[in-house]
Parts: C-alpha cells; structure tokens; sequence
C-alpha cells in the first residue's frame, strides 16, 4: 500500500502521520505542497498543522496552492483522501467534502481525549471495525462543525456523517460536544465515502504510552482494506 | 543633531556611562552609536548588576556539553544524543500586551534553542499573576494563555508542563517565563562564534519594522517632524514564519555551510552582531541598506534596534550564499548578504554608502560596566510560636478541602488544555503530573522536564528559598522516575539599586549554587530579568528553575496516580512539621510570618538517590513528591488522579496533626508499593538510612483518617478540578 | 488605489465570538447592547488605477479566497 | 439601532495575516495586489435610539474592549 502525506508550509502533524502510516504497513512518500503532481499511491493524507498559518480561514490558503489540483483529480477518480484537523478544513475549503470548520463554541484551543461514534461502516475507512465508540485524541482551535440546514439534509440522507463526538459508551448528547459542532459531527465523507475528513488525531494514539491505543485500530483497519 | 548627556539619560544610560562612553571613543558618539551602546550596555544585555554573582553559580558537570554563555545549555544524553534547553523572561512586554508579549516570549526561546541546531521538541512556562481579586488578573492570565498557545501550537511544539502562581506582589507586573528543549546530534551544535575573516553575513527571516524600539526611539523623534510615524510599535508574533524559520534553518544546517549563527534577540540586529564579533574576537561590517525592511524610510537608527521577531543572522562559508539562498526561497523567507566579517574589531555601519557608525566591538561588549552594587544580607527569621488554642476550632477535612481549591494548588486543566501538549507524537507524560515526559524520537530514551519557583520561601529567606526552589526542581524529575540531569534558571526580582532587591538576588543565587553543586545538578542557562516593579512596589523575588532528567528507558516512567487497591503508602523522608510560610498557615491560620522549611542537601540527595534506586528494582507504582499543601494534599492528588482512596494510619507520637499533615518540610515523597514488596522496601530504606513513615493502604473511593474524616474522592475532586474553571468563566 | 472590503457571518449563522463579546460587554455594564456580530475587514492595496476594474477584480478576490460563501457574505465599500 | 465599527491594526504594527493573504492572492495570479492590511468588523445592536447617544457608549467599548489600543486604532462608522 502506498500512501503520500502532503506538507504544506505550516503543517505540523507531518511527521506524526509519517509515523503511524509506516507502523501499519503503509509506504509513504512526504510530498511538498508546491510540486505540481502526486506520486502514483492509493491513499492521499493532508496532515494537522497550521497550514499557511491558518491566518484566513483555516485550510483557505492551503486550498488554493499548487498540488491541491491534483488531490482533487486523485478524489475524483475514487483515490481515497484523508483529512485530519487541519486536513480536514483544508477538504471543506476545497469543495471535496461539505460544510465549514468554525471557531470552538468556547472560544479555546482544545487539547483533549474524547470519544467517537463511527456512523457508518459501509466504506473503506471503518469497514471492518469492530468497536462502534473509539476513543480518540482532538488539538484544534477551528473544529465546530457547520453546514445549511438544506446540506445536513443531504449528508444525513447519503450517510455521510463519519463520527460524531459522544460518551465512552456512546451517548451522543450536548455534554460530549468539545467545540459545538453541529449533531456533535466530528468528521464528514463525500458522497462516494472515499474523501474523509475529520478532527480527531487517530496518530496521535498508536501506543500505549501515548494518550491511548484506538487509532492503531483505525490505521490497522486502513491498511487491510485499502488492499 | 548633537548627541548630549539628556539624550543619553533618555536612552537609558547613566551619567557616568555616557562619559565613559565619550572617554573610551575619545570622542562624542553619534546619535546611532549611541542608541548602540545604550543597547549593549542595558542591563538585559549586559547583565551588569548579576554577572559578578552569577560567576558563583555551579556550572560543570560530566554531562554537561555546553553552560551558561551560548544561546542555550546543551547537556549529553547518551548515544550522541543532546539535549538544548534555556529558559527566558518576557514579563514586561506581557504586562502591556499578554497575547503578544507572551507569544513573542515563546518565539524568543524557541528561537534560542533551534539556533544551536536543535528541533525544539518540548516547551514548558512560569507564570505568575497577581490576586485573583485583582480586576486585571483574569484577562492578563487569559491573553498569555491564548498567547502561549497561540505560538506553540502553530509551530507543532508540544507544551508538556509548567507552573503557574497568583500573588498579589504581581499585581503590577506579571511574570511570563518560557523555556523550551531540543534535541541534537552532539556533533551537530552549531554556536555563535564567528570565525574567520571576510566571511558574508546573512540576514534571513521576517523583515524588519519598527517594533519594540523602545522609549529610546521616541528621544529621537524629538528631532524630527515625523514622531507619529517613529511611534514604537509592540512585538507582534508570526508563528507560522517562524515555523518555516525553523525547517528553513534545520534543512541549512543539514550542510556544512555555517560557521556560526545567532537569533535576533532583544535589541535585534545590534546584539547578534556583536555577540558574534566579539566572541569571534573579529570586526564586522554590515551595509544597512540591504537590510529587508518593512517600512519605508527606516534609518540606521532604527534598523540597529528594531526587535521585530522571527530574524536570524548567519555567518556563512564563502561560496555557500547561493544554495543556501535555494533554501530560504524555498520557504519563502527573507535572505540577504548584510556584511562580512573583518580584521578591524569594529563594528562598522554603512547605510546608503556612507560610514554611519564605527565602534571598537571591545567596547560594546568586554568593556560594558559592571556594577557591585550594595546589597543587604536577610536574616532568617524567627521561628512562629503558634498557640494551640488557634487550631482547636478547625477541623482537617475542612482545611483540606480549603487547601485544594486554593489557585495556587488547585488543578489548571484550564490552562493547559489549551496548550497542544501531544503534537510530535512523543509526550508520554502531560502535564498534571510532577514533570512532562517526551520519549527521545526513535529511541527507547525520554526526557523528563518541570518548572518551579517559590517566591514565598524566597521572600522570607532568600538563601534557603533559592536551595529550595532547585531541590524541588530535582524532586520533581525523580518522581516520574528521570535522574536529574542539569537546570535551567530565570532570576526574575524587583530593582537591583535598592539594597534589599540586590540582597535577595545575591542570597537566591548563592543558595541555588549551593543546592545545584551539591546534587551535581548544574545550571546550564539562564536569564535575568529584573526591575520588576511598579510604582516603587517590588515583586517577591521569585527565581524559576527548570529541570531537566532522562529515563534511560521510558517504559519506566513513574506517575502520581494510585494504581491499586491495597498497596502500602510510604512517606520518604522525615516529617518534622514544619508550618511556617506553608499554605496553611498562610491561607487557614493566617500567619504570614516565620522561615521557610529547612533544606538538608544530605537527606535531599539521599532521599532522592534512594527513591531512584526502588524505581530502578521496579518497587515502586506511584510517586509523587510532598510540595506545598504537605502530606494531605498530596495524598488527595494522588487519589483524585488514581480515582482510588486511601485509609490513613494515625501517625505516632507528633503533638499536632496539622503540623503532620500540612507541614511543608523538604525532601519527601510519597510512594505507592506492593503489599507483598514491603519488606524489600523497608531493606533498602534502612540499608540507605532513609527515614520514612508507612502513611496507609490504598482503597476504593474515600480518604479515611479513623474518626477524624472519612471523604468521598469525587468531593475532593470537584474542590481540586473546579476552582480555576469556575474563576475564568465567570 | 486602496479598496475596502467587509466580510461578515450569514444571519442564522452562529457567531460564538460575537456572543462572547456581547456577553462581556453586558457585563461590563453596556446593557443596551442586545447582539453583536464579528466580521472581518481588508484594505487592499492594489496597482490598478481603474476604479471600476478594480472593483472586479476584488469582487473576484471575494469570491475565490476572502469569503468562504457557505457561511459568509461580503461587501466591498 | 445598529453600530458598526472597524477595528485595524495600526500602521507599523506587523499583519502577518494580511501578509499571507497578499502572498496568495498573487499567487494565483492577482499580481496587482501590493499590500493586505486585516481587520475586525463589529456590528452592535443596541437599544439605545438617540444616535449620538449611541455612539458615545459606542466609543467607550471601542476603548475598553473592542479595540487593543497598544497595537490597533478604530473607528466607528
Ligand atoms: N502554565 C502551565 N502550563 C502547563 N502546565 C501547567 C501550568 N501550570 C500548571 N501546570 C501543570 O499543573 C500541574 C500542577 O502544577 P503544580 O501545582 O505546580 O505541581 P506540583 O504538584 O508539583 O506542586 C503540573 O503538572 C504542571 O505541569
Ligand atoms: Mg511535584
């Protein structure tokens, strides 16, 4: 399996991600944001970080530079697309997955374990997950999930809702809700569920004696079914 | 315009300095020269009233590559692996600005530490704050928080632990102390020493504007028309240039084209290049008018001192302009040939073709003043004769309860949430506990890192305060389990002219020297920051340390949590019972009087040596050390965290139980062991004379003290958890 | 010629900061205030010396880059 | 009545925003932009009617709040 991480001047999670994907088998290739084209691969990362300094609207500038035409060709063409954090922003600025990140509901950057809901299992991502809650690690000041009245409509009726935030045993209620994202929605899919963006940080969470083990779950799952 | 002595007291020199200055040029300095050495001999650059003293502090060590004098400390970890690590004031540009002031602060030592070739890979902050009913307390703390994050979570740095304190002695003038760590090759350091000749100068980074030029600007606009233009204009950070100012620099570094390389500190561009000259022990010419500027019409004046952030001065090999050049457009930084280094040894300035300034590099740096000033020794007070009678009505429960959610004790999850504290997939200890840990990438090694100070103890005794605040420091990174290895310190106090100031300086620095020579624990940077006052009302003298200790195996690390129903609690260490200047008697009794607890560097050391010992035979599940709340409050941490309780035997034969509970005697922890272990214990304590107490047994969910108390940990728990949060929402 | 640009919060979209400020400055004791909305504001300098062209041109700035139109609406003053 | 106000950076202080968005925005292919300078917006609603009224309270809470006098300047519209 092959993989690429894209950097963008700012990313921070590079690195991390780097890691985690070759723990779990992926051959990955770091890839500069200024070079016109991907290497052949089947999956396309666009790590955490603080692209561009995040000084717009987080992910707005990342979304215009130079490689992000041929991500949006490589989703296009069904190429599986990971956002995290930033990723994902960078994701909703470009049009590949729908609604926009805001500002947290509490205004504060958020550095924390929480808990997520996988809604949907019919795609590559979670395919063969056991677990339903997984328990997850977010560091973000821009994760309050928004979109039209009229586009949650759609997401909801196309399953497109990845995650959502939720108690260790998976109660989805206000109280769980770290940033004030809409119906606790903590990552979205396209249509086609090959594009998906979300805020939690599965790399951060590959080892024990890291904040704790689920994204090996998640990585581990990736790799057997991107085969 | 003539330069004259008003101008030179206007810039901050003194009357003697200026004729000093005129005496070693043998002429007038012009108004640029001027601004110059008033720069180089400020007391930030100079440290003229510390350096005599500061020489006493203990500064060697096997393990320690580089001491005091470079942009950081560098210390040896093993297998070519070092550790970078300073710390650094910001206080006074918080005050006015805590977003900024605070954000510049961590991108100042952030910048300190890549400079020496290192990828920071930890970062940890002091701050002090003055009353929470003070009306300003609560945005102050909310701007240097949001500033502090603001910064380190743009560049991926995770911010792994710190210290934070309220006392009404900050009222009007806050502390923001940052520090961060590194991680380099030994063979890869890279130093400010400039050497040989007609090599180029590069200037990289940010462009130049007029930030920070300080009130010494505005006595130059007096002679111009144009002073709203010349205003000085606050630091603002940019993160994320300096994140590419980072990759941009580690990628050159990478070559073998730097002969040696500064960051742009304070005064900017004026301190860098003679820092580098005068260690190199050369001239350097540099042609202001390459300088990238952010504004139109800049002059020498303010180019020399502007202190705009994210900058670099580089001393190249010649013939590695061009691929070095590659790099920083890469990144999309500023990169520019300003100079060369020359034979002269002066500092010599050109802008627009003609000379602007030339001065001897000896006289801005070796020749700076150095002042003995009058200090006053502070006798250690005199013991508090409490009358028992004053302890009747109080019960222990209620003083617990009190004690945790006192801001200075109380949990600052608050804070530190809104750090990124798990970025670069390493910290495998947050902050919450006695010291963050972040594995050494790659490697089965981590670093332990904390930050302390206790200005109570150093305000009632400066001597003892300064011993204290590093055998805390050291306590601190044995409880998760590291061996010391080498400190860091910010000298933070009020005006070093008054006597009692200097005196406070000259006792904690003795006291810190002492304590480090003894625990072979050497201080490797620092940084001084005084003149901490506001109208004429000095801060407590408050030093921060910060300590950082290895784990040879990170597997290893040790936290405060209890981990298991009826394990043993072990007091280490003795307990005399100690109240004065402790919380309790501070908050509950009120008595703000009396000595700070006694520091015995022999049962520090051994005490210390012997819990890393238990650690190292894997005895030990749980540790934490006794610091200010003494026994009981630790014990409830320990508790809280664990989500465990705990069943107190009554100690034997102490008259007071306040005085055991809450005394805040020095070089204890508490440990947590096996049952069945006990034995092996209790032998190598004895056979290490090492006192200790059993305190209890670890149970369910309450904290139980026969008929005294018996207390839910969820109560305990919302006292401990609650206050700060409670404090900033509302 | 230097252009000026608003770009402001879709009514019926949640503006946390805009509360937060509301909430405080009440506290303050401005009790009059009843909502605030936070927007942003650019001052862009540009070459072009056509007032009408330029216009355009940051018209098209708006809608490519400094407003993201699910959430937000601009106007250039 | 509503009030609007725009909150910039004063002349001198460093926009690493407007920086970043000058920069892209000449990267994609508006190179007549010379400079982007980046604001606050606010528009406050409030109960108060008599305009003049209004407006000084306006100024108060650009003074105690709204504005950070130490790096940026306002002015209400
Ligand atoms: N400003 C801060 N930044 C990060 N962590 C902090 C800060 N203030 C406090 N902490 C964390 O909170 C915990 C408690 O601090 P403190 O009460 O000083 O510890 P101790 O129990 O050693 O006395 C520590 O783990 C510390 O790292
Ligand atoms: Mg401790």
């Amino acid at each position: 399996m092959r993989s690429a991480v894209i950097i963008f001047p700012g990313s921070n999670c590079d690195r991390d991600m780097d890691v985690a994907l070759t723990k779990y088998g992926f051959k990955n290739l770091m890839i500069w944001h200024n070079d016109a084209t991907l290497p052949k691969c089947d999956l396309v990362v666009l790590p955490g970080g603080f692209s561009y300094g995040d000084y717009l609207r987080c992910g707005s500038i990342a979304g215009k530079s130079k490689i992000i035409k041929s991500v949006i060709d490589f989703a296009n063409s069904g190429g599986l697309v990971l956002g995290i954090c930033n990723g994902f922003q960078i994701l909703t600025e470009t049009g590949l997955l729908p609604g926009v990140l805001q500002r947290n509901k509490y205004l504060n950057f958020i550095c924390r374990n929480i808990h997520v809901k996988i809604n949907d299992k019919n795609n590559q991502y979670f395919k063969d997950i056991k677990k339903d809650v997984l328990e997850f690690h977010i560091a973000h000041n821009e994760g309050n999930y928004f979109c039209s009245e009229e586009e949650l409509k759609i997401i909801n009726n196309n399953n497109q809702i990845a995650l959502t935030y939720c108690s260790s045993d998976g109660l989805e209620d206000n109280e769980y809700n770290p940033n004030g994202a809409l119906k606790n929605i903590a990552g979205v899919f396209n249509k086609e569920k090959n594009v998906l963006g979300m805020m939690p940080h599965p790399e951060r969470m590959i080892d024990k004696h890291l904040s704790g083990e689920d994204g090996s779950i998640f990585f581990e799952n990736l790799m057997n079914n991107s085969k | 315009m003539e330069v004259n002595e008003q101008i030179a007291v206007d810039h901050g020199l003194t009357k003697e300095e200026f004729k000093k200055i005129n005496e070693l040029l043998k002429r007038k300095p012009n108004l640029t020269e001027l601004a110059i050495f008033s720069a180089m001999w400020n007391e930030h650059c100079s440290y003229k009233s510390s350096r005599k003293h500061l020489k006493n502090l203990h500064t060697k060590g096997s393990q320690v590559i580089q001491g005091p004098g470079e942009n950081a400390g560098v210390i040896d970890i093993g297998d070519d692996d070092a550790i970078v690590f300073k710390i650094e004031s910001h206080n006074h540009p918080s005050f006015i600005e805590p977003y900024q002031g605070a954000a510049t602060g961590v991108g100042g030592i952030m910048r300190d530490v890549f400079t020496m070739g290192a990828r920071p890979i930890a970062n940890l902050n002091s701050i002090h704050f003055g009353s929470t009913q003070n009306k300003k307390t609560k945005n102050l703390l909310r701007g240097v928080v949001k500033g502090i994050g603001g910064y380190g979570n743009c560049i991926g740095v995770p911010t792994i632990a710190g210290q934070t304190n309220f006392d009404e002695s900050y009222n009007g003038n806050i502390l923001v102390n940052a520090m961060t760590l590194g991680l380099v090759n030994k063979n890869k350091i890279f130093y400010s020493k400039a050497a040989g000749l007609n090599k180029p100068v590069i200037y990289v980074g940010s462009k130049t504007g007029r930030d920070g030029i300080h009130g010494a600007s505005m006595a130059s606009a007096i002679f111009d028309d144009k002073i709203e233009e010349k205003k000085p204009t606050v630091q603002v950070g940019d993160p994320f240039t300096e994140k590419l100012l980072l990759e941009a620099c580690l990628e050159l570094m990478k070559e073998d084209s730097i002969i040696s390389i500064q960051d742009m500190g304070a005064a900017g561009l004026t301190s860098s290049s003679v820092e580098m000259a005068s260690k190199g022990k050369l001239g350097i010419e540099l042609d202001l008018s390459k300088v990238p500027c952010r504004e139109e019409n800049m002059t020498p004046y303010e180019i020399m001192l502007s202190e705009s952030q994210e900058r670099m001065l580089i001393i190249l090999e010649n013939g590695k302009e061009n691929s070095a050049k590659a790099i920083f457009d890469k990144w999309n930084l500023d990169f520019a040939v300003i100079g060369k280094t020359t034979n002269s040894k002066n500092l010599e300035l050109i802008f627009n073709k003609k000379k602007v300034a030339e001065i001897p590099i000896d006289f801005l740096a070796e020749n700076a003043p150095i002042y003995d000033r009058k200090w006053k020794k502070i006798k250690l007070p005199q013991k508090i004769n409490f009358k028992k009678d004053i302890f009747k009505s109080l019960k222990l429960e209620n003083c617990l309860k009190k004690i945790l959610s006192n801001p200075n004790i109380c949990e600052k999850k608050w804070i530190w949430e809104q750090y990124d504290h798990t970025v670069m997939g390493d910290t495998i200890q947050k902050p919450g506990g006695d010291a963050g840990v972040v594995r050494v990438h790659g490697t089965n090694k981590a670093v332990a890192a904390c930050i302390d100070s206790s200005a109570v103890y150093c305000f009632s005794h400066p001597l003892t305060g300064g011993k204290q605040v590093v055998c805390e420091s050291w306590r601190n990174l044995i409880s998760v389990g590291a061996k010391p290895m080498a400190i860091t310190n910010c000298l933070n106090f009020g005006n070093p002219e008054k006597e009692k100031n200097m005196g406070e300086f000259v006792e904690c620095v003795s006291g810190i020297s002492e304590a480090s020579k003894y625990l072979n624990f050497p201080v490797v940077s620092g940084n001084v920051s005084f003149y901490n006052e506001t109208k004429d009302k000095g801060i407590k003298p408050t030093p921060s340390i910060g300590g950082v200790g290895l784990l040879e195996n990170y597997k290893n690390m040790i936290s405060m949590d209890l981990k298991k129903e009826k394990n043993t609690i072990l007091v280490i260490g003795k307990t005399e019972g100690h109240i004065e200047q402790s919380v309790f008697a501070r908050m509950i009794l009120l008595e703000k009087k009396g000595p700070p607890p006694e520091i015995n560097l022999f049962n520090e050391k051994n005490n210390g040596e012997t819990v890393l010992r238990l650690m190292k035979e894997e005895l030990i599940m749980a540790c934490h050390d006794i610091s200010v709340g003494g026994i009981l409050t630790a014990i409830a941490k320990m508790c809280i965290k664990g989500n465990k309780g705990i069943t107190i035997k009554p100690p034997k034969g102490l008259l007071n139980k306040f005085n055991y509970f809450f005394g805040e005697d020095q070089g204890r922890y508490l440990v947590e062991i096996d049952s069945s272990k006990l034995n092996n214990v209790e032998k190598i304590l004895k056979e290490n004379s090492v006192h200790y107490d059993i305190l209890g047994i670890v149970e369910k969910n309450t904290l139980k003290l026969n008929e005294e108390f018996d207390i839910d940990i969820d109560v305990l728990r919302d006292c401990y958890k609650n206050w700060l949060k409670k404090y900033m929402v509302n | 010629m230097k252009i000026k640009i608003i770009v402001t919060l879709k009514s019926g979209v949640l503006d946390p900061q805009g509360k937060a400020i509301q909430q405080t400055l009440n506290g303050m004791g401005f009790l009059d205030v009843k909502d605030v909305r936070q927007g942003k504001y650019f001052d862009i300098e540009t070459n072009e010396t056509d007032e009408v062209k330029a216009k355009n041109k940051v018209d098209e700035m708006c809608k490519k880059l400094l407003a993201n139109l699910v959430i937000e609406d601009y106007k250039i003053l």
